[in-house]
């Protein structure tokens, strides 16, 4: 089906199965963010420190949204600032890259899965819900500065 | 399914019908609540004005500007006479919203402006303890004003809540409509749930206690004979993009002295008696709430909208729909898993059905349709409060018009079947 | 006279120009400031649209809303970029009125929420001693609605005075821009006399002191290169009907946090964070700001407009204007017993020219213009106050634009004194 | 030319030579009308009495304001409020024509010659103006009722 790009195995996999799902009990900071137009909501929560960086989220939507939440959490646990954002630019250069990004699998993991979702415009945002959490949470707890998104 | 419409011939007159989506599927629009598809002849009568008689209206000596005044006076004497409304009643806006918004700020605005000794109608005038009653299924277009009015002048909002099948629960409105009520506002039926509402019963117990009362009709006009008087409102708005117009204009009707009650709202040129540095006076409505350049080609493509409806008649229009409506909800029915948001039966129902499939997220379920050539709307439909009172974050919604027939809705229930074996919830 | 711009070409896009009125005379279109004609191409990419892409934008999760979406989005980026302005600082509103109404709004509002427990934007927020400031050459769209912020505040406005010649008198400039100044929103070009203002000056002296500072460019985006960041103002708005694009399409372009520090002035639909019953909150700009369906064919139309007007190049649209107004103004001097109203010089002098004819009212010129297939204005061009200014009750107006040349200036002439030698004020 | 039947020699006639043009020096009432659009003005007075009804004018405006303003005055000046009545309403009928319209000259008097101006829409409103002034004149004297215009 013509559909099988966006709803890649992984994709699915994650959605069903999703990875480090859950709150954290105490956290430096958390962002809770919703998409206006369908109402998915995700929270997300930052712990630890730069140099080993821990994720929790909770959340509701649809498969894309969660997945890229799952996909993001199981991504970046652990992994210290500089790589965060190393896989943050990665992962939202390929959401605008109109289907036609060639991600990079060292860098995006599981991630790359989302090639397929940059061609929908309408699912991009679904997929960076999540990373906009993640960037909002961080800022907060002042694990990276503002910058534009 | 016979109907009473021709629709295999309507659909001839729908020239994004014949295209194909999503490597080949042949579209089903079904997502018409949100914005109707346009025939060829409101196409070619916008064309066609822009090409002969272009130029601001109610401006100039000329011929031109002859022509196109009389070309928009002449569509507003149609659409109002389409509803059964007088010319004189009938302010063009750019969309519905834009409509609400004009009579919520009547309100805010008296009630700035008898502050500071503006002598206002004073039943514009808004102070803490009067109340706007609105319910709990309207659109986010006749919420937010509301609610913004509130905030601008201390009054209060409540709210008419809902019954489980989706219908309003009106065991209190006597206690919900009272001497604070200053204006109640309805949506006459639901783009969500599809629930057509008893709004003269609603109006009239608004005027028992001296209340305006106002009809957000966007998905009645459309779809059913409506009439000014029957409904009882005294301001009723919709917007040309849902039946068959152009996108960037709406109306507002109102009762000519409820209208000429209310101030200004947009100020500027074409809406002015006498203007001097320190002061102005204003025109009587429509002219008082018109302000600028209106909205003129599209307004004569509206107006052959409109001519387009009369020849099918409305009441064929709205028997089309509630027949395929009934095909529609037994034909969801049959489907395990699905639930429809909304009147489940087919009595005092429009055509837009809300649904959810156990398992699939509406997104991925409207995802897969339209991988499938079906057209659909997913999510809260500008109705969010309406979702959460269902505990759904969202829907899927299918809406039906005069160009769909009953195989449309055959292949939208397929496609469901197929998201259902897509995502593994059924075998 | 020879053209940077190849009229004669140009003409062949504008269907409407090859009519005749008044029982055969070829059509010359002179009222161009009141709205402007449409090329075949923009009215091509209007009805490719609806045939093809056309479906409620921002909402849907199928192929055809993804289209509108990414073609509405498009044009918001197309027309932004053409007066140098990013696509998230351009509001998409129904004409240039609205736009001025938007931010006069963002006042009243924000006074209003800020006495009921509200805590917006402070430099919005108004009181007794407050000033606005404009001046006596402004169109009624940017006058009135200034004088109702004033209503509904208390705040005063100020206005800067016109000299003789049609100019403004900036001799008292400091005085009238003070510590009292809120907000300061000036014509960039006259509609009426033809003047171009220095407006980067005004918006200079406005920030000086705080406050904020708008442009009204109707008259001046569509004739000439402008850039928001050249102009130096916080606000900009226009209207598209004026630029060869369809009706019911107007612009507000304005600075990122000023956009965001005003309130939200239509509500509904797709301007929204969140909803509850009780409460919203809004999403940033520029959805803030555009409640409801938009005018999504309208953007699509207009877009295809500025890239007309980018391949012949603002910069000869300029030059062939003011060569044209030269000719123009000299013809028009050697008519005896007519008086240009507005600067007689081309110094900073856009295409309008506003005059009378000695001992036959404006209305009879018009009319005797129209007989010889004439188009244009007469009345107060919605500046009224300017009039009463210059003692005169209306005047004529002649207004160029991409497809007039010089022949239609000579039958414009000829006209003028056909008309006095029909009223027998010349022999 | 083409507006010759707009601009009759009667109507030229009478914006040349407007008759019986100034204010009474006492009245019953008096109206102020304005056409929005193009900034006519005329102010319109009435004295006398039901069975002799005499009107003064003022006026700044076009040439069919201005004769439409003397020909009433010509007209109605002396007549009884049934003649003014009669009159008006036939003279309103003439305009609201499209130029179809066939006058009773018997009636209309000067007036007929107004029966081109019905054929421009945007003239119609300058021909009524002063008529519109008496209207609202004489109800403000008590001699009509207030009646849908
Ligand atoms: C200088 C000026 N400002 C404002 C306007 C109002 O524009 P619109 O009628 O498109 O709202 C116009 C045109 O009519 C104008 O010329
Ligand atoms: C019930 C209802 N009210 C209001 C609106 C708003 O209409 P518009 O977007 O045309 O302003 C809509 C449509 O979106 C609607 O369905």
């Amino acid at each position: 089906m013509s559909v099988d790009a966006l709803y890649q195995e992984i994709i699915l996999d994650h959605y069903k199965h999703p990875r480090g799902k859950g709150l954290l009990g105490d956290s430096l900071a958390e962002s809770f963010q919703v998409n206006p137009t369908c109402g998915d909501e995700v929270t997300v929560q930052v712990a630890g420190s730069a140099a080993d960086v821990l994720i929790g989220y909770e959340g509701q939507g649809c498969s894309i949204s969660q997945a890229s939440a799952s996909v993001m959490s199981e991504m970046l646990n652990g992994a210290s600032v500089a790589t965060m954002k190393e896989k943050r630019d990665a992962f939202i250069e390929l959401m605008h890259a109109k289907g036609l990004g060639e991600p990079d699998e060292e860098i995006l993991e599981d991630g790359v899965a989302f090639a397929g979702v940059a061609k929908y415009p309408a699912r991009v945002k679904c997929a960076l819900l999540p990373w906009m959490a993640l960037q909002d949470a961080a800022i907060k707890a002042g694990l990276i500065t503002e910058e534009k998104s | 399914m016979a109907s009473v419409l021709d629709v295999a011939r309507i659909k001839k007159d729908f020239p994004i019908l014949s295209r194909t989506v999503r490597g080949g599927h042949p579209l089903v629009y079904l997502d018409s609540a949100a914005t109707s598809q346009k025939p060829e002849c409101v196409l070619d009568a916008e064309r066609t004005f822009y090409e002969t008689s272009n130029a601001a209206v109610h401006r100039g000596a000329h011929q031109l500007a002859e022509e196109a005044t009389q070309a928009y006076e002449d569509a507003r004497a149609a659409i109002a006479g389409f509803v059964g409304g007088a010319p004189e009643d009938l302010v063009f806006t750019k969309n519905a919203t834009e409509g609400i918004n004009l009579v919520s700020y009547a309100f805010s605005n008296a009630t700035a402006e008898s502050a500071w000794g503006g002598a206002p109608d004073p039943r514009f005038i808004l102070a803490p303890g009067d109340t706007i009653l609105v319910t709990e299924m309207e659109h986010h277009a006749n919420l937010i004003p509301w609610q913004q009015v509130c905030a601008r002048t201390g009054a209060s909002l409540r709210w008419i809540p809902l019954t489980e099948d989706g219908r309003l629960d009106l065991t209190n409105l006597a206690s919900l409509i009272d001497s604070t009520t200053k204006i109640v506002s309805v949506v006459h039926q639901s783009n969500i749930l599809g629930t057509i509402n008893p709004v003269r019963q609603i109006m009239d117990a608004a005027h028992s206690v001296g209340a305006l009362g106002l009809v957000d009709a966007c998905q009645s006009v459309p779809h059913m004979p409506v009439n000014v008087d029957d409904l009882g409102a005294d301001f009723i708005t919709w917007s040309g993009h849902k039946m068959l117009g152009p996108t960037g204009i709406g109306l507002l009707w109102g009762r000519t002295e409820a209208l000429n009650g209310m101030s200004p709202f947009l100020s500027g040129g074409s809406m002015i008696e006498s203007v001097y540095m320190d002061h102005s006076t204003f025109a009587a409505a429509p002219s008082r709430f018109e302000a600028g350049v209106p909205m003129v080609a599209q307004s004569v493509g509206l107006a052959r909208a409109v001519a387009y409806l009369d020849d099918l008649g409305m009441d064929a229009v709205h028997a089309h729909e509630t027949e395929l409506t009934a095909y529609a909800l037994s034909a969801l029915e049959q489907v395990p898993g699905v639930q429809i948001i909304g009147p489940a039966n087919n009595v005092d129902r429009g055509s837009a059905i809300s649904f959810t499939v156990d398992g699939i997220h509406p997104h991925d379920v409207g995802q897969i349709l339209d991988s499938e050539g079906v057209a659909v709307r997913v999510g809260h439909h500008c109705a969010w409060p309406t979702c959460r009172h269902f505990g759904v974050p969202a829907t899927t919604r299918i809406s039906t018009y005069i160009y769909n027939d009953s195989s449309d809705i055959d292949i939208a229930i397929e496609a469901i079947s197929t998201a259902q074996r897509y995502f593994g919830t059924r075998v």
